[in-house]
């Protein structure tokens, strides 16, 4: 039966692991036919920079697996306006197509999901 | 009811550890069921059975083995996470042809699907870090 | 649904960050180096998760701390919030968590 | 002295926790989440830090981040900060640390 | 040659080992007879609580082994007055004797020593 | 002039460990000497040659091996820190009863002196955490 999952990503790329490890999830859960759901909170939104260029520190780069989404249909992908700005930062700048979303609106998305889990 | 835990923390550099086996404790001991442990990012170092605490200090690896015999749970740590950080079942030392190995039942090594697999089946998923 | 905070307000955001986007009726339980959360300022007088001034029912336990992460600290809930703030054992941690339909983790 | 700045200010209070202590002589780098920094406005706007408005010696190197991971995170150094903020590799990052007494490192 | 070494505590005690580690570092070096001193910086002000009762957590007490210092003639132990407030701690609640300094003093007591190093 | 380093984190969950690695190959390529790199904390974890990173990963052990033999480095593990996080190397390993170890040479286990004879001995000590 398929569920819908939401993940929440709260760490920046590349300082921790936690964002890649999260993002291995994502890609594990999709393979398996649930209905995955993506939140960008806090530091999570500067995973969605575009121009990551991660080879200068021998990383793998987040935003390319991030591209591979799509094609595990999983495009619900969530960030919010206060984050952004907080972060000095404008749609513009990021490396993905994102539902962008108000804070307010945070709690709502978790309650409707049938499972969260946080990285 | 039935709830798993996933463990984020390193074993000793962490007290979330110690409080993941409390939390365990406490549900097994109210009738509760576990259907899944699993280590993973920092966590994956809990199964390590070269841990070799003070004799004042908790042994984590060791608990966590105590429990699982006693209960039966299913203790599966993130095998992608694990190989990196040099926590090897003795087949995966095999397969990787090194000498040596650090993991043993009831601690097992498997992918994420496990992780999916008990977030799907459990009232509740815990996450400790 | 119940929040889980584990760690200390003063060294990490997470707390701030998970208030910025709880729910009136969530739970909250202070844990780990999140019990430390008792000496911040802007949590004891956070007016969403304190609003309920009339309701002292202890039974609801909005917001719980846990006891042995709290005497092992060396601290104890404030005069202020005798009434809004409960500390509760594993036992009780255990049915908290499985009394909310989800649970979430602020590290 | 010299202020290694390893964490997100967004996340981690330990650069807002750096920049209570420092001095106005001592100098910073921004290096792993700590680049992050340059997205922060407190960090931007801090009087102490950019406090000399006609120094605009580069050669000073006070305030650096260290340029692989400003890259890797598809960061830039704002436009406004062009002259006070640079940018260096890991040869300079030696060189700033043995021309300092002392680093200190914020995580 | 005898040094002056100034050690400094960031983190609170349990929640992470480093507290714990950084405090073995110094009475280590108290051994090795260095002029040792501690500034407890931050939420390193909370290892001075008194009544720790960490036999709940299955951890050592962080007190008890702060206690000790003065058996090793280290008697510069230095908290701040802001992070004490900041924190809600008034000096009658530290369970130790502690130099209670202000923040504005700290950057020249880093500038006095020979070595430092933070945990 | 000389710099020791010491690093808290644990090799795969930071990009810390990285960054040391090319901090310590550039004081290296400019003349400096690095008298020591201590290893504590989380940190204890990098000296695993059990790590079996993928290929398209950095063998982080393994870099500070070849470095070390090339520059004749000391790396100094904790060796409290070590035991207690499952490092041991064969000598600690039959101290304990243990059939297995993953600490080798050039790495070594050793007490927090060499941390603060590390110190005392450099004209800088940067962290890594």
């Amino acid at each position: 039966m398929t569920k819908n999952i939401l993940v929440i990503q709260r760490t920046a790329p590349y300082g921790s692991s936690l964002g890649r490890e999260g993002l291995d999830y994502v890609l594990t859960s999709a393979a398996y036919d649930q209905n995955i759901s993506l939140l960008f909170l806090g530091d999570g939104a500067f995973q969605l920079l575009s121009n990551q260029q991660s080879k200068h520190i021998n990383l793998k780069n987040q935003l390319s697996a991030l591209e591979v989404l799509p094609l595990y249909d999983i495009e619900n992908l969530y960030v919010t306006q206060e984050d952004l700005s907080e972060r000095n930062l404008s749609q513009s700048q990021l490396g993905i197509k994102v539902i962008v979303i108000k804070r307010a609106d945070v709690h709502n998305l978790i309650e409707q999901q049938d499972h969260v889990v946080g990285f | 009811m039935n709830v798993s835990l996933l463990i984020l923390s390193e074993p000793y550099s962490s007290q979330s550890s110690l409080s993941a086996l409390k939390y365990a404790k406490a549900a097994l001991l109210a009738g509760h069921s576990i259907p899944r442990v699993f280590f993973y990012h920092n966590g994956v170092h809990t199964g390590s059975q070269l841990q070799t605490p003070q004799q004042d200090e908790s042994n984590i690896q060791q608990e966590w083995v105590e429990l699982a015999n006693e209960y039966k749970l299913d203790l599966v740590i993130c095998i992608a996470a694990a190989l990196k950080r040099g926590n090897l079942t003795v087949d995966e030392a095999n397969r990787y042809d090194r000498q040596q190995y650090n993991i043993e039942a009831p601690f097992e090594l498997s992918g994420l699907g496990q992780l999916l697999d008990a977030q799907l089946n459990s009232d509740q998923m815990i996450t400790f870090a | 649904m119940l929040h889980l905070i584990q760690k200390s307000p003063f060294q990490s955001q997470c707390l701030n960050e998970c208030l910025k986007i709880a729910g009136a009726n969530d739970s909250f339980l202070l844990m780990l180096d999140g019990v430390y959360a008792l000496q911040w300022p802007d949590f004891l007088n956070n007016k969403l998760i304190f609003n309920d001034s009339e309701n002292t029912d202890k039974r609801l336990q909005k917001i719980t701390v846990l006891e042995d992460d709290l005497l092992a600290r060396g601290l104890v809930i404030p005069e202020t919030h005798k009434d809004s703030i409960v500390a509760i054992n594993y036992t009780q941690f255990v049915e908290l968590t499985l009394n909310n339909s989800k649970t979430l983790s602020w590290f």
